[in-house]
Order: C-alpha cells, then structure tokens, then sequence
C-alpha cells in the first residue's frame, strides 16, 4: 500500500488531472446553450485536444513512476476530495479518448444538424456524448467514492437516453430497464459507502485502505457496492439489460456504451477490491466474481450462438467478454498477480476497440442492406469487403486468437491461473474462446462465401475506414512493448508495496 | 426525554407504515398520495436527526417537487393499470423476494447496531476549515467549498436529466413548449392561489437562499421554493412553460454550472488550484455562485416536471 | 408571570391538539369525500390556529411571532384551496371514494 | 443517541421494503417509487452516521449531510427522466410493460388512450 502521507501529496503539474473532467463538462454546458450544429462542432473540436490531455497524463504518470495526485480546493482529504492518475487510469483515458472521437467521426452521417434549425437527435447525441466523456474522466481519475457516486450517476444519465433516441416502443422499454438496473446499482453503491464512512469517517480511498479491517460493516459495504457496480457492468445474470439496450441503440452510441460505458463500473469494483479494500481476504469473493465471470462467458456466448440479429449476437458477445474481465480478481495476490492486472485490463480496452469496431460494421451491414438478420447476409462480405473485414479483425480479438489484443489478454490472464493452480478458469477461456469462433463463424462465414448481394446503399468508405481503424488497434495491441505493460504496473497497490 | 423517546418510536413506526402502504397499495395513484405523506413524515425525522439542511431539501424536493411530478404520471398512467396486472409475480417469487429483502434489512440493522458511537467525524476538520470560507453553515461550505466538485457536478446531471427528458419528444414537437399552453379562463380557485402565494413563496426563497450562508437553508432549498412558485403559477394556467428552444431558458439553466465551472477555472489563476477560493473573497463569491444555483434549480426543476415538449414550435 | 403563561400554552396547545384528533377522526369516519372534507379544513385549521396561539409567547422574538402566524395564514390559504379544488372535483366526476 | 439509531433501523427497514416493491411490482411507475423509497433509506443510513459524528459543537458532522442534499437532487432527477421514459411508451403504445417479449406481438387493447 501506498503511505497515505507520501503519496498524497499533490504532484507538480496534478493540474492536469483536472482537465479530462473539466474540459468535457464545459463542452456539455456550451453545447446545451448553443444547441443547433454548435453541439457538433464542440465536440469535434474538443475531442482531440482531450487526446492530448490524457497522452499527457500518461507522460505525467510515466514520468515520475508514481501515481499522479491533485487536491481539488486545497482541502486534502478526508475533507476534500482527490484526483489520482496511475497507469490503469492513464491507459483507460487514453482508450477512451481515442475510441470518442472515432465514435464521433462515424456518427456524423447520422447525426447531422441542418444549417439554422436544431434537430432533436443529433442535439441530444452530441451533448450526451461528451458527457459520457466527462463521467469517464471522473470515473478513471477519482480518488473519492462519493465524488465517483456522482460520476457514475452521470454516466447513466448520459448513457440511458442514447438508447431510446429514436423512439421506437422496444427501444423506449429497453431504455427504461436499463435506468432501472443501473438506479439500483447506483442506490447499492452508495449505501455501501455510507457504511464505509460510518466505519472510517472518510470516502478517500488511499485514507480508507490504511484504515480498513476485515469487519463485518466491510463486509457488507463491500458486498453492496460490488452488487450495484455489477448490475451496471451487466455482469451475468444481472446482464438481462444489456443486450436490448446495446443492440438498439444507434451504431455509434452502441459502440460507447458497449466499449465504454460498461467499462466504467467495471473500473470502480477493480478500485473497490484493488485498491479500497487490499486488507480484505480476496480468496473468497475473488472465486465468486469469477465463477459469476466463468458462467457470463459461458451463458454469453451460447446466447450469442443462438440470436437472429447481427447487432444482438455482438451485444451477447458483449455479456460473454465481460466475464473474462473477472477471471482477474482470484488472482489479484501471489507471484502471478502482475500478469492478472495485465490481462484483465489487457482485455477492457482490447474488447473496446474490438468491440466498437464491431458495432460500427454492424451497424453498416444495417444501413447498407437495410436490415441486420443474419440469415440474410449471405454474400454481403463481398459487396462491403472493408466492413466484414473489421468485423472479422474484431472478432479475431474476441476469439483470442494472435495476433490481437485478446489474445495478449487472455494469454496472460491463462498463464496466471496456471500459475496459481485455477485450472477450473482456464478451461472456461478456452471454452470461451471456442464459443466465440463458433458464434463469429455464423456470421462470417455465409457473408464470405455466399454470391455477393445487391445493397440498397453502399456503405460510406470513411464511415469503413474508421471501424477499420479500431479494429487494427485492437490487433496491434498484441505488439505491446515490455514498457507498456510495465506502465500498467504503477499504481497497483501490490506491485507499488514490492517497490519499497 | 421518554416523552421524546415515545415520539420518535412512533415517528418511525409512522414512516415505516407509510412507506409499507406505498409498496402494498393496490392502486398507483394511493401509492403515489401515501408516497407525499411519506415525504413530509420523512423530514421530520430529519429534523429529530438535527439535519436542517436536509429536512428542508427533503420537504422540498422529495416529499414537494417528487410529488407533483409522481401525481402527474400516476394521473396519466390510470389507463395503463389493469394491462400490468398479468404479469404480476407468482407467489414463489414473492416468497424468495421477501426472504432477500427481509435478509437484507436484519444485515444492514446489524452493521447499524455495531456502528461505533461517538463516530468517526469530519465535523472537527469542518469546522477547522469554516472560516477559510467566511460562512457559518457548514453544509453550505461542504456543498459549495470543500466538496465543490460534486455539487457542480449534481447541476450537470439536472442538465443531463433536462437532455435527457427533452429526447423523449416527438421530432415535430422539437424546440415547441412542455406542458400545457395558458387557460383563457383559469380555474378559479387556482388562479387566486396562484397571484396570492408566489409573492410571498419568492420571499420566502430568497430568504432561505440567503440565509443559507449561515443558517439552515441554501441554493437547493430556495431554489426549490422558487420552483414551486412557478409550477403553482403552471398549474393554474396562468403562464405556460416556454419553448425549449428560447435562449433565455437555456441560459437559466445552465447558469448555475457554469458559473461554478468558471469559478473553478479561475480558482486556478487567482488561488492556485481548481475551485480553490482567494482568500477573503471566498464568501462573496460562494455567494455569487450560489445566486446562480438557485436560479437554476428554481427553473430546472419545474422543467423536469414539465416533462418533453408536446406543442409545435411557432415560427 | 411565567406559570400562567405556561399554563396558557398548555391549554391552547392541549386544545389544538383535540382539534387535530377530531380532525383526524372525522377524516375517516364520515361517509363521503365532502363532510371528509368538511371535518378536515375546519378542525385542521382551528387545530393549526390554536397551537400556533399556543407557542406564541414562546417564540422568543417578535420576528419569530410573525414567523409563526406567516405559517398558519399559509396553511389556511393552501387548505382552503385544496378544499375547493377537491370538493370541485368530487362535484364533477361523483365521489370517487 | 437512541433516536438516531432508530433511524438507522427505519432506514434499514425501507431499504428491504424498496427493495421488496422493485422486485415484486410489475408496474414501471411503482418500480420508481421502491427506488425512491430505497434512496430515502440510504440518506437515513448518511443521517445516522451524520448524528454519531456530532463534534465541534455541530450537533451532526456536516459532511454526510451534504452528501444527502446531492443525492435528493440526483434521485429526483432519475425520477423525472424515468417517469419521462414511462409517459412516452404509454403514450406510444398504450400500455406500459417491461417484459422483453412485448413487442413482438400487437398491443391486446385500449391504444392511445390520449
């Protein structure tokens, strides 16, 4: 563990760790003022400085070999609150920065606003979109579980009307469920903080895991928090959201929510049990979250295997590679913990580039044949040979097959729990992995090898280009250097222990 | 102190019946009555807990605004109530339902009961702090000093909710009015509620806001007692909600976050750090600020209630 | 001085208090929405009225005093109101009760 | 002290309760409710803490306090934006349901009762 002292104190240059949450919420705030083709515009002219920001960071992070600290106001914690950058922090930023603008860039087809009137969608996608973003920033660099309450609560705020925009009653119902889920998720969380700062007196994490014990209010405001933050993660079989909400939503957005969104609960139980709660023993609950991770990967799949609609079977295979992101926590201590982290958060942002790749072809395949039954994409591969081949490239990376980030990832989470002896977890990557071929080939293998197929509208080679793009990046993350891996390590609280 | 004792007990066996009867009630619209009473019983025991602050938000907005807002759907949604009842749960479910929940209450007293006493407290380091800010309720410099963060970014989230609620239109009605359009004959009973009180209700917000800095009270408060006005004045048809689109309306809305957000930025150049306060100005411009959260929230809360635009928009 | 003043409390207190039971009594024993209605505004309002009377000399200031009798004229204006709203839309659509 | 614990326990009760009423009730708009009802009994949770840290002359530490006054305001907010989501698929199709396979075949009856 970090000493609370040494570490707290704020970095020179910590300012910067503001800018990832200020920047997009002044981006939200003009864009409603403004409304028109100004939302639009804001977000495309912030989206690569926001880049910027986070490389910087991660420079920042890289550079002084810690993590990066800044103290909002000048009140330290426990009154105040702190932002804190480490290496998991600094990669998600990066990921999400980079995945925004390609989101951005492949929904203006769609969302387009007409010179001089304001149109309801676009208005809607444009602003919500960077407040996505800003909640992200919040979520990847809080150091304080109510000021990360807050940020989750944006997030859904931003998220659940993404789904429903255009107005279709399945679409409206799916929206519903999905802030009925994540609510309760959101109540569960924070009623497990309120027992935290019952016990402690304080919601800092670095002040908390100095202070906690295994006692039975940990106990519970662990069990509370992890509860909530896993029907927002949609982790099985508080997954029934996800799939409806994911496949309805606009191409563009189902790739955020799908890459993004999930992700940043996901980040706030790896902080909970990573970092808040280090003291606890994490045999126990680590095994739980991983045979619930186990059973999603499994349950996923064959959902996935068996749906009728291209962007459906990509939102299960969401369900199923979610699961994977859990096969770390059993791992977290002991001589493999280091390969754990590294694939677990490996396959978070591999599965985010993949899995954007895929929705924005999915959504392609819609608009280009007019409908996204699978049944009917015979042939379709060599009329739009750019959008099956990131489809393809995507799924590669679900699959864990080299070269691609999946592969890295799930390599790496394997090699850890033959090394701890978890046998049970590498018989499910494998299965798994087998489910996914299996699911990817029902859909590439008629596409590719059918007569090709007249389109009503032959998709638009930018919009290509751009899922093309993701798809590589989740391949090239199997040609991470040693470096970056080791850029990972900064900050885990186990790995920093070893340092001293 | 027994009699105080004999009150609590019954205070609280009141808001648990309360709160029962709005979860067992047959119909929507007595759960909703039984969930305003709840509300009101509920600040009370805010009181009897000695958080002001909070009894006077809860009043406001949980038992208040909540209200009108529940009362409004429940009143549409009357056709919708026969339809769900198909699908009501089996008794098996039921059943293991309450066995979770009732699982959960014994778990949560337990941790209640073992929480230690006199508890861990930040009211020292408050306290401490109080006169960095030149404020004397230390709620109001949580909300708006040290924890300043949060609070602004509670007022994205009211703007994210208007987006949000907003995008639930009908394309044509984009940029048209929410709510219903004004009465040429009010009902009048109403309309006389409605010239008479928002004099007094304004005053009355504005003092709460006000006061805020030292006593009990500040911009969610009075904000909320401003809002209420205006929805009276709605609700009697006396004025309508404007469109969505009008610049005005948006400025207003966005004109608490903002006005925090530029403080904060500032902070940077004139303080050295992200919503830090120079010294010595620190009140009047926690009071700047809070000006303009209180307009917001007087104008975001009736818009929420309002609901997504449902008139054509005039050229 | 102070012992009949205590005393006056007492009694008005005691007495608004009667008030808010018959009130409450009336509320759900009468028949239908209207003499509901009827129990509740009058008994409520002299209920109201009397405690208030009652902690009068005990809010301490003149500021407070007015404070005190703002509420009860409030309450008043708002129950009259919702009385009339109420008993306008039983007379429209029936008892609904 | 006695009165504050009480409270712990109410709010601990209503939490079940909600909890109970968002599982049980089929009806989006009761769902809202049982939240809301679950969200009064974690501030009550933050209450009770907030008067056992009553020191420095403040009769309850101020923080959890304010943390309550946010998380009223957030909850309203979520009651709007999912009452809003109700209204608009009732007004869509008549009814309002959340069963994943309502869809799939027509609304059975009173369409569009606006």
């Amino acid at each position: 563990m970090i000493a609370g002292a040494s570490a707290d104190a704020a970095t020179a240059g910590g300012g910067l760790l503001a800018l990832p949450i200020l920047l997009p919420v002044a981006g939200v705030l003009l864009s409603f003022l403004l409304g028109g083709r100004q939302a639009e515009r804001i977000a495309l002219v912030l989206a690569p400085v926001q880049l910027g920001i986070a490389i910087a960071i991660a420079a920042l992070v890289w550079g002084s070999g810690r993590p990066v600290v800044y103290i909002l106001g000048g009140f330290a914690p426990p009154l105040g609150i702190a932002l804190r950058a480490d290496g998991f922090s600094a990669v998600m930023l990066v990921t999400a920065t980079l995945l925004m603008p390609a989101a951005q860039l492949f929904a203006r087809a769609s969302f387009a606003t007409p010179r001089g009137t304001e149109k309801r969608a676009p208005f809607a996608f444009w602003t919500l979109l960077q407040a996505i973003q800003a909640a992200l920033g919040i979520v990847f660099l809080g150091g304080d579980l109510f000021n990360l309450y807050v940020a989750l609560e944006l997030l859904t705020f931003a998220a659940v009307p993404l789904v429903c925009l255009d107005g279709r009653p399945e679409t409206l119902a799916a929206a519903l469920r999905y802030l009925l889920f994540a609510l309760f998720g959101s109540v569960f969380y924070l009623l497990g903080a309120a027992l935290l700062y019952g016990a402690y007196g304080t919601l800092d994490i670095i002040l908390l895991s100095d202070r906690i014990r295994a006692e039975p209010a940990v106990w519970v405001a662990a069990g509370l928090m992890t509860a909530g933050l896993l029907a927002k993660t949609a982790l099985f079989p508080l997954h029934l959201w996800l799939p409806p909400a994911h496949a309805n939503a606009p191409a563009a957005a189902s790739a955020i929510l799908s890459g993004l969104v999930v992700k940043g609960s996901f980040v706030l139980i790896v902080r909970l049990w990573f970092n808040v709660l280090p003291a606890l023993p994490s045999a126990i609950p680590g095994a739980i979250l991983a045979a619930l991770g186990s059973a999603a990967i499994l349950a996923g799949s064959v959902l996935a295997l068996r749906q009728e609609r291209l962007k459906l079977l990509i939102a299960y295979s969401t369900v199923a590679q979610i699961g994977y992101l859990f096969l770390m926590f059993p791992l977290a201590s002991g001589p493999w913990a280091a390969d754990a982290w590294s694939g677990g958060v490996m396959q978070a942002i591999s599965h985010a580039f993949a899995k954007a790749a895929m929705f924005l072809s999915a959504g392609l395949v819609a608009e280009s044949l007019g409908h996204d039954r699978i049944r009917g994409l015979g042939g379709a591969g060599r009329a739009m040979p750019v959008t099956f081949f990131a489809l393809g490239l995507g799924g590669l990376s679900l699959m864990g097959l080299p070269p691609s980030g999946g592969f890295a990832a799930k390599w790496l989470l394997m090699v850890a729990t033959i090394e701890a002896g978890q046998w049970l977890w590498a018989i499910v990557i494998l299965a798994g992995g087998l489910l996914a071929a299996g699911y990817l080939y029902r859909i590439l293998a008629p596409a590719l090898f059918g007569d090709s197929l007249p389109l009503e509208k032959p998709p638009q080679r930018s919009r290509e280009v751009v899922a093309l793009a993701l798809a590589l990046v989740a391949v090239l993350l199997a040609f991470a250097p040693h470096a970056f891996f080791v850029f990972l390590q900064i900050g885990r609280p186990a790995a920093m222990a070893a340092l001293r | 102190m027994s009699v105080l004792l004999a009150l609590d007990i019954g205070l609280a066996l009141l808001v648990f019946a309360v709160a029962a009867r709005t979860v067992f009630a047959r119909g929507a619209f007595e759960a909703v009555v039984d969930y305003v009473a709840y509300g009101l019983l509920l600040s009370i025991v805010w009181v009897r807990l000695f958080a002001v602050d909070v009894a006077l938000t809860e009043a406001a907005i949980g038992g208040g605004v909540t209200g009108v807002l529940l009362v409004g759907a429940a009143a549409r949604l009357r056709g919708a109530e026969t339809v769900a009842a198909e699908e009501s749960p089996s008794a098996s479910l039921r059943v293991v339902a309450a066995c979770l929940c009732l699982l959960v209450t014994a778990v949560l007293a337990g941790v209640v009961l073992l929480l230690p006493y006199p508890g861990p407290t930040l009211a020292p380091e408050s306290a401490r702090h109080l006169a960095e800010t030149g404020l004397g309720n230390p709620v109001t410099a949580v909300l708006i000093a040290y924890r300043g963060i949060d609070t602004m970014l509670e007022k994205v989230v009211l703007v994210l909710a208007v987006v949000g609620v907003w995008s639930l239109a009908p394309d044509r009605f984009w940029g048209g009015a929410p709510g219903e359009a004004r009465a040429a004959q009010p009902e009048p009973t109403l309309a006389f509620l409605a010239q008479v009180l928002p004099p007094i209700g304004i005053l009355v917000g504005v003092h709460v806001f006000w006061a805020g800095a030292d006593e009990p009270g500040g911009a969610f408060q009075g904000g909320a007692i401003l809002a209420a006005m205006w929805m009276i004045l709605m609700m009697a048809r006396l004025t309508e909600a404007p469109p969505i689109s009008a610049l005005w309306l948006r400025l207003l809305l966005v004109a608490g976050p903002v006005v925090f957000l530029a403080a904060g930025v500032a902070g940077a150049v004139i303080a050295g750090g992200f919503f830090a306060y120079p010294p010595g100005l620190a009140k009047p411009l926690i009071l700047f600020i809070e000006t303009f959260m209180t307009l917001t929230i007087a104008v975001t809360l009736p818009i929420l209630v309002a609901g997504p635009p449902r008139r054509e928009p005039v050229e | 001085m102070s012992i009949g003043l205590d005393l006056f409390c007492i009694v008005a207190v005691g007495a608004g208090v009667f008030f808010f039971l018959a009130g409450t009594v009336g509320l759900l024993r009468f028949p239908d929405a209207l003499t509901r209605l009827h129990a509740l505004t009058k008994a409520d309002n002299l209920g109201l009225g009397l405690v208030v009377l009652g902690l009068l000399p005990r809010a301490g200031s003149l500021l407070g005093a007015l404070r005190l009798i703002a509420i009860w004229a409030l309450v008043q204006l708002a129950g009259a109101t919702a009385a009339q709203l109420i008993g306008r839309a039983v007379r429209r659509k029936g008892p609904a009760l | 002290m006695i009165s504050a614990t009480q409270a712990g326990l109410i709010g601990a009760a209503l939490v079940g309760l909600g909890l109970y009423g968002l599982i049980t009730n089929p009806q989006p708009l009761r769902k809202i409710l049982a939240f809301n009802l679950i969200g009064s009994g974690v501030f009550l949770m933050f209450g009770i803490i907030a008067r056992k840290g009553a020191a420095a002359g403040f009769p309850a530490d101020p923080v959890p306090q304010a943390m309550v006054i946010t998380g009223i305001v957030v909850a309203f907010a979520a009651s709007a934006l999912a009452i809003a989501l109700v209204l608009r698929l009732y007004e869509e199709t008549g009814r309002v349901t959340l069963r994943p396979d309502a869809w799939t075949k027509p609304p059975s009856d009173g369409a569009g009762s606006e």
